[in-house]
């Protein structure tokens, strides 16, 4: 993690620190190709549930939830510029409150999303607060706390009537409502799918908006960006309540597919592999998100089909070797790509 | 009162363990920038090394200059076959290589080595002092700590190299329009992070005892020493390894209920505190930023 | 007087963005050449490509040998300075480390004290900074501090990309005097873009003017600040 | 009958354990249930069918353990899951088991909750449950020693507590024998402070409810600031070669301990048949496997006994057959289980072993003493 | 429009401001005044204080002691955030631009400070927000038009020339419809003809847009044709006011900033 030096004074090019899409000429055309993806990939996700089994269903949908997380870390990250590797704790957090709202009151499911989100978008604003001073490192290593502090916390003694402490609560799958034709996986995936398209509609809207032009500017120059009238603190906790509730919202999901949490279920790991979901995704690049769900839910086990012993070693060569390939993420590849793609059409 | 005076001394002898740890940590961050993942998993594994040498009976005093030696060596290969191949990409995409390499090195031990623990002797011998608070390991340990500390300080603050070592992390540009080997500083930065690493790790094994996840919550410990001290400074480092371990004893003890099970979150709060209010860390020096 | 630095054919690029098309020009042994152009020519461009901050191609040889494919910090080893656009200045490290680093090539610590104290005189405003925190001087001083660092390295070439930038005009007058002083003293050759054009036309013996990215004149000094169009543009008399 | 995993030729049955992540040490465990089963097929299989016996890694992460369940049932349709490893992996996937009715038998924790036939009938443990561990402590330390005053470290999981819980019970009205606990996380890298907290507190018995290394650290601390005590620690860590040559021989005399199955690096079991068996296999099957660890005679045995669970059910290899003869288990005994040791399993007793022995560690093996003790928990 | 009658309230006043950074005194009670339509050439040698004055005015500093008023108010109670809404903007001396935007984006981001929006209206793209969105574009594109940015403005910042970027960082600051403008150097990296425009282009800001200006620069001679009163700081002192003949006249000017030659 290197510190944060954007308002170098000298006017070396900076540190190149990811994609910005957002691109010239061609890019009615580029806008075109992105849309026809987008249409498809839609149409796959709708017919997805009913060309394949269940078990295929459960880890499409555990992707999208994943996904979900990750585009609130991207928001945080690649859109404001801090940097967290303690997004599990927020995950963990959304996780406990649907487990707690529904083992201990009885709440339907449903209401419990809306509900995470609220309480992690307060515990990410609380903790955006004190994180105003922090940068780069500093800021990463305090997330990181965060990531390892909070399983402990969901085992202390004293909350565990409502925890369950390190046995964790089981939930019960919800069934498909109004009679839909639907099992239980299907219909959690199409929950997962339209939460999911939702908060991605809504995370393009605000980066194209007001909020998002300034918590860009933010990440690129923070003197600058207050001289021109942007709250830089307060922009920087409302980031970080967003990112948290969106990454709470998937907590929440998390642990109605999977039925079951524990402390265990959200040690640092979990807040790791959302890094790396974003960087393989390319950070600052919303759909990037979707991409990184799928690494992080799929390639470890494509590692663990090569060599079980060995399984971390060939899942941290992966890594690797996919920042050799594309170090921008495949938001990167992608922009290289669009780019080439315009320029050849335009020399036509 | 008694008790205070055993648990300051206990914090102090583990506090050790992370002063060592942050000193890798404050040798790689000023080489590079950026904080390595893997350098608990380097560390563990030159560990190993000695091991091996040892079980294979190579003497005492050869394995630890030979482990140094090795490790800087792989330090400086890691930097040309790892590192190298990313060339200027984003900082991100440095921390998942990290990532990726500390998943390696652990795999890898693991797979080697087996997972059960190992003994590692102490280069300082058996026995004890202050009534078995702290064993004569640790004093040697804390004075070798002190010792690598003491050589990193005069290292960076009065030798050209250490100086050319710093202008290349900071502004790797305007380093080379100087004439500074850039990729060489960085490569030197791993080896000698390695290095110590290594020395870290035969000080820190007689302790924890080895395995291939020896260095797990250390390198959490040593990070956090290194920051709550400034990563821009050894001493800070040193001092602040200490610091993490006697406060986290003392939260342990004296904290009634809840003390024992919080003895990790109160201490990084306590951290995460010192930073609001300094937030380059105690010894860290504050870098202006002019518009 | 035989040619220091020899150019021919150098193109470079961002990316895949084409900024310098076949540049052809030279810079005499001890000599003073000029660089220049509009706003985004590609002055910067080329003296970044000269000392490899950048993709390019063409040949470049300097004192005899090709430099073309060699790295930026072997390039100003073998005595070539480059005092950058940006100043290119470590913020984090005293005025004086920062001078210590422009002499981290040479070997013998009496002649880099002697030239210290030198370029201290030169620059007394450096000296009351010593130990100040080098991002934190002014514009201006940061610019006097690239100019002497780039000093301290006893160069051969000096590539200058605007030094009076952000400079008062008292301090302007004294920087050209230096630098005149350190080329007819010490040989140095200097490679100055500039948009003071008045005061380098008066110190360069030749001049190349650059225009998106090619070389549409060139010629010595006099001959250049005698064009007219070059007067209206640059001169503005 | 509908026998899924279940072919003329061969018997799938899945596992989940952790190779990759912090617990990966247990990983050893089902590396030698592999290499038994790779022995069992050389030597002409179960009746005839060789055994598949595909594992998966969660990382110790419920989650993970949740997809590779549902990946073993769904996809590879296995027979059954056996020693998935993990109280929180476990936990995570009983609710699921149950509900396609697949059995997740002899799984790899001591937790007590895993021997509940009545509401997750097709969930079933192995090892004696830590709670029972806990209440033959208690009770020794009640009867044999009046004037104990009792320190606690133990690991802050269900572990730990379970044991902690089982002291208690098993001290009976004596409770407030315990003057002193201390709890540690696995996240830490020593337990010094612990241990000379703990000390402090006056106590002369110090019971250590700790994972090798922390007991191991455990024990060589207390040596060298001289806490005089008697000292117990949990079965999982009493083995000689992982835990107390690391601590110390010297350190380690006179530990308390329960077993149930023969330490290997004993010299009392130099001339064992099961010892020298048990030998043969690891050189043979698994040598790679370090020898000094537990893990390996605890996966020998446990494997072993899904063997003979197996073998029990015969051709009638379905679900509600393989669960029935894992729940009728009668004085089954292991080659490697303590003289006098036995099996037993009934409908509603899913608790295969619960028998222990109480034992203590001379400086060179451990001593065996008093009778073989069962601590009754389940019923 | 001329500079009103120096007998009207000054827009921007500035009392006895001193700043000090550990021993070094910046500003030793700088004071003197701007008034409505006015361009204040502000010179000194380098290291004087002019951007430690700026950075004073834009509150990215706090003065040890002193005033700074804006129509007779003091400005040291807000925030460097609240000050395009008091109605100072700037441009800084290093470009500080938002690297990985488009000069729209940019320019946009400068419109920040007059307009209204939340997180929940834009994430759900309100029809109001969406109103406004299209006010923010009229703005932005006039300006880009102004200052002739139309062939660069949705190229990321990053990467242009110098000149270029100095430029957007002027409709940057235009965007917020300042009352003053402070310029710290604008016409660094460019060419004489270059300047003669950007002369032009400042006055026009005022005369079109009744801007006031505080102009920091060294290039003499756009700072002694376009401005209508200079003052010159030394050493973190006052040591001259006064309109531009008469300060090129002053002996202490001379000796301190403008050496031998005066353009
Ligand atoms: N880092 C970069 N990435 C992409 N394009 C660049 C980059 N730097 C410069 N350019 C482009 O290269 C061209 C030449 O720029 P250069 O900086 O060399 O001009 P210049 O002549 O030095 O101008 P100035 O007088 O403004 O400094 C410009 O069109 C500019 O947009
Ligand atoms: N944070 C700081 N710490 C110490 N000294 C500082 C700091 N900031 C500025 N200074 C000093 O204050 C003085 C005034 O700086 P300022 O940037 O205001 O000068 P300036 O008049 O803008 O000069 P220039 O024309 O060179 O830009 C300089 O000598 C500078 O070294
Ligand atoms: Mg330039
Ligand atoms: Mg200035």
């Amino acid at each position: 993690m290197s510190a944060n030096t954007t308002t170098t004074a000298d006017g070396q090019a900076p540190a190149k620190q990811g994609v910005s899409l957002p691109q010239p000429a061609a890019a009615t055309s580029n806008a075109k190709i992105m849309r026809t993806a987008g249409v498809i990939l839609l149409a796959i996700g709708i017919a997805a549930p009913f060309l394949s089994g269940n078990f295929l269903i459960f880890q499409l949908t555990m992707m999208m939830i994943y996904a979900i997380a990750i585009l609130g870390l991207n928001i945080l990250t690649g859109i404001n510029g801090q940097f967290s590797l303690g997004h599990g704790a927020f995950y963990a957090v959304g996780a406990y409150t649907a487990a707690i709202m529904m083992d201990q009151f009885g709440i339907g499911y449903l209401w419990t999303l809306p509900v995470a989100g609220i309480i992690c978008f307060v515990v990410g604003f609380l903790f955006g607060l004190p994180a105003l001073r922090l940068e780069g490192v500093y800021l990463a290593l305090a997330t990181f706390a965060l990531a390892v502090v909070t399983p402990q916390l969901f085992k202390l003694s004293p909350f565990e009537h409502w925890t369950s402490g390190v046995m964790g609560i089981v939930i019960s799958k919800p069934d498909a409502p109004f009679g839909l034709p639907l099992n239980p996986d299907q219909w959690l995936y199409f929950l997962t799918f339209a939460i999911g398209l939702l908060a991605y509609v809504c995370a393009r809207n605000l980066v194209g908006s007001r909020t998002g032009r300034a918590l860009m500017a933010i990440r690129d120059n923070p003197i600058a960006a207050g001289s021109m009238g942007v709250n830089t603190p307060l922009f920087k906790s409302l980031a970080f309540g967003v990112s948290a509730l969106y990454t709470g919202v998937a907590g929440a999901l998390g642990a109605i597919v999977v039925q079951y949490i524990s402390p265990d279920s959200f040690t640092f790991t979990l807040s790791v592999a959302l890094v790396v979901g974003l960087v393989v995704g390319g950070v600052g690049w919303l759909p990037g998100a979707l991409f990184g769900g799928a690494f992080i839910m799929f390639v470890p086990n494509i590692a663990e089909e090569l060599s079980k012993g060995l399984s971390g070693a060939v899942y941290g060569l992966i890594m690797i070797l996919m920042m050799y390939a594309i170090p921008t993420g495949l938001g990167g590849l992608l922009k290289a790509a669009l780019t080439a793609l315009s320029k050849r059409s335009m020399n036509r | 009162m008694e008790l205070l005076a055993q648990q300051l001394i206990t914090g102090i002898a583990t506090g050790g363990i992370y002063a060592c740890m942050a000193l890798a940590v404050v040798m790689i961050y000023q080489a590079i920038h950026h904080l390595n993942f893997a350098q608990g998993e380097m560390a563990m594994f030159s560990t190993f090394i000695a091991w091996q040498m040892l079980a294979w009976g190579v003497p005492y005093w050869l394995v630890i200059p030979l482990t140094v030696v090795v490790s800087f060596a792989g330090g400086v290969a890691i930097e040309r076959l790892v590192i190298r191949p990313l060339g200027d990409a984003p900082v991100l995409s440095h921390i998942v290589v990290f990532i990726g390499l500390f998943a390696i090195i652990n795999s890898l031990a693991g797979f080697i080595w087996d997972f059960t623990i190992k003994p590692f002797p102490s280069p300082f011998g058996e026995g004890s002092q202050f009534g078995g608070l702290i064993s004569n390991h640790q004093i040697g340990m804390i004075a070798v700590t002190m010792t690598v500390l003491v050589m990193l300080f005069l290292f960076f603050q009065y030798t050209r190299v250490g100086l050319a070592m710093r202008a290349a992390a900071e502004n790797p540009a305007s380093a080379r329009l100087v004439g500074i080997r850039v990729g060489w500083m960085i490569a030197l930065g791993w080896g000698m992070a390695a290095a110590i690493g290594a020395v870290a790790g035969i000080l820190i094994a007689p302790i924890v005892f080895l395995e291939p996840n020896m260095m797990l919550s250390i390198l959490l410990y040593g990070f956090a020493g290194a920051v709550l001290g400034g990563l821009t400074s050894p001493t800070g480092a040193v001092f602040g390894g200490f610091m993490v371990g006697i406060i986290e004893n003392l939260a342990g003890t004296y904290i009634p209920e809840i003390g024992g099970e919080l003895k990790l979150p109160i201490a990084l709060f306590l951290i995460v505190t010192v930073l609001v209010f300094k937030p380059t860390g105690l010894f860290g020096r504050t870098v202006v930023q002019r518009v | 007087m035989s040619k220091l630095l020899e150019v021919t054919g150098l193109h470079a690029s961002y990316g895949d963005f084409r900024v310098l098309h076949g540049l052809d020009f030279s810079v005499e042994k001890g000599g003073i050449s000029t660089l220049l152009g509009a706003n985004g020519a590609g002055k910067t461009t080329t003296l970044r490509a000269l000392c490899g901050m950048i993709k390019r191609s063409g040949t470049i040889r300097y004192d005899g040998n090709d430099i073309g494919s060699k790295a930026t910090e072997e390039i100003v080893r073998m005595g070539v300075a480059h005092v950058p656009e940006g100043r290119g200045t470590f913020t984090g490290l005293t005025t004086e480390e920062n001078l210590e680093c422009g002499a981290m090539t040479r070997s013998s610590r009496a002649e880099i004290a002697r030239d210290m104290e030198q370029v201290y005189h030169w620059f007394p405003r450096l000296r009351e900074r010593r130990a100040q925190q080098a991002g934190t001087l002014s514009g201006g001083e940061q610019q006097m501090l690239a100019i002497a660092r780039a000093l301290m390295l006893r160069p051969r070439l000096m590539l200058l990309d605007e030094p009076s930038f952000g400079l008062a005009p008292m301090i302007v007058q004294e920087m050209f005097s230096i630098l005149r002083k350190v080329n007819e003293e010490e040989d140095v050759a200097m490679l100055i873009v500039e948009q003071n054009a008045g005061v380098v036309l008066e110190l360069a013996d030749t001049a190349f003017v650059l225009e998106t990215g090619g070389i549409v004149m060139s010629g010595t000094a006099a001959e250049i600040r005698d064009n007219e169009t070059i007067r209206a543009a640059y001169l503005g008399y | 009958a509908d026998m899924p995993g279940v072919t003329d030729t061969e018997i799938t049955i899945g596992n989940i354990a952790p190779y990759s992540g912090p617990a990966s040490a247990y990983s050893t465990i089902a590396k030698t249930i592999s290499a038994y089963f790779d022995k069992v097929n050389e030597e002409g299989g179960i009746n005839g069918r060789t055994v598949n016996f595909l594992s998966y890694d969660d990382g110790y992460s419920p989650p993970k353990a949740v997809e590779q369940a549902r990946k073993l049932v769904e996809s590879d349709e296995v027979l059954l899951i056996f020693q998935s490893l993990g109280t929180p992996s476990n936990s995570a996937i009983e609710k699921y088991m149950n509900m396609k009715k697949v059995p997740q038998l002899l799984v790899a924790t001591g937790a007590t909750k895993f021997g509940n036939p009545g509401e997750a009938p097709w969930t079933m443990g192995w090892q004696p449950n830590y709670q029972s561990e806990g209440i033959i402590y208690g009770r020794w330390i009640a009867s044999e020693m009046p004037d104990a005053k009792i320190a606690v470290m133990f690991q802050n999981d269900d572990f730990g507590k379970d044991l902690l819980n089982g002291l208690k019970t098993g001290l009976g009205d004596k409770a407030d024998m315990v003057v002193a606990e201390a709890s540690y996380e696995v996240a830490e890298p020593v337990v010094d402070s612990q241990v000379v907290k703990l000390k402090a507190s006056g106590a002369n018995v110090f019971v250590s409810f700790a994972t090798p290394k922390f007991a191991a650290q455990g024990i060589k601390k207390a040596h060298e600031i001289g806490w005089d005590a008697t000292q117990i620690v949990a079965n999982v860590s009493n083995s000689v070669g992982a835990v107390l040559t690391p601590a110390g021989l010297e350190a380690s005399t006179g530990l308390i301990s329960t077993a149930y199955l023969k330490d290997m690096q004993d010299p009392q079991w130099a001339d064992d048949q099961g010892a020298k068996d048990w030998n043969a296999f690891m050189d043979k099957y698994y040598p790679d496997g370090d020898k000094l660890s537990s893990f390996t005679t605890y996966g020998y045995s446990v494997a072993q006994t899904m063997v003979h669970i197996l073998d029990q059910a015969g051709d009638d290899l379905t679900r509600e057959n393989v669960l029935k003869q894992a729940a009728s288990m009668k004085d089954v005994t292991l080659p490697l289980f303590l003289p006098g040791m036995t099996m037993n399993t009934t409908e509603t007793d899913y608790f295969p072993i619960e028998q222990m022995q109480l034992m203590k560690f001379n400086g060179e093996r451990w001593e065996t003493f008093g009778d073989i003790i069962s601590g009754e928990v389940g019923g | 429009m001329q500079a009103q009658p120096v007998s009207s309230p000054p827009q921007l006043a500035v009392r006895d401001v001193v700043v000090r950074f550990g021993g070094i005194v910046a500003l030793d009670g700088i004071a003197f005044e701007l008034h409505k339509g006015q361009i204040l050439g502000l010179i000194g040698p380098n290291g004087a204080g002019k951007t430690t004055l700026f950075n004073c005015l834009s509150r990215l500093y706090t003065p040890a002691s002193g005033d700074i008023l804006y129509d007779g108010k003091s400005v040291l109670a807000k925030k460097a955030h609240e000050m395009p809404a008091v109605g100072i903007g700037r441009s800084f001396q290093n470009v500080a631009l938002f690297q990985r935007m488009s000069v729209r984006d940019n320019i946009r981001v400068g419109a920040h400070a007059n307009s209204r929006s939340d997180f929940f209206s834009d994430a759900l793209r309100l029809p109001w927000v969406r109103r406004q969105e299209a006010e923010v574009d009229a703005t932005v594109s006039e300006l880009i038009e102004y200052l002739e940015l139309g062939s660069v403005a949705d190229l990321p910042v990053d990467g242009l020339p110098f000149g270029t970027r100095k430029r957007v960082e002027i409709a940057r600051a235009l965007a917020a419809r300042p009352g003053v403008l402070l310029l710290d150097e604008p016409a660094g990296g460019l060419n004489h003809d270059e300047v003669g425009e950007l002369g032009r282009l400042i006055q026009h800001i005022r005369d079109d847009r009744g801007v006031t200006v505080l102009l920091v620069e060294h290039h003499m001679g756009l700072v002694m044709s376009i401005s209508d009163k200079v003052v010159v700081l030394s050493f973190g002192r006052k040591i001259a006011e006064g309109t531009p003949a008469e300060v090129q006249q002053n002996p202490d000017v001379i000796a301190a900033y403008l050496g031998g030659q005066s353009e």
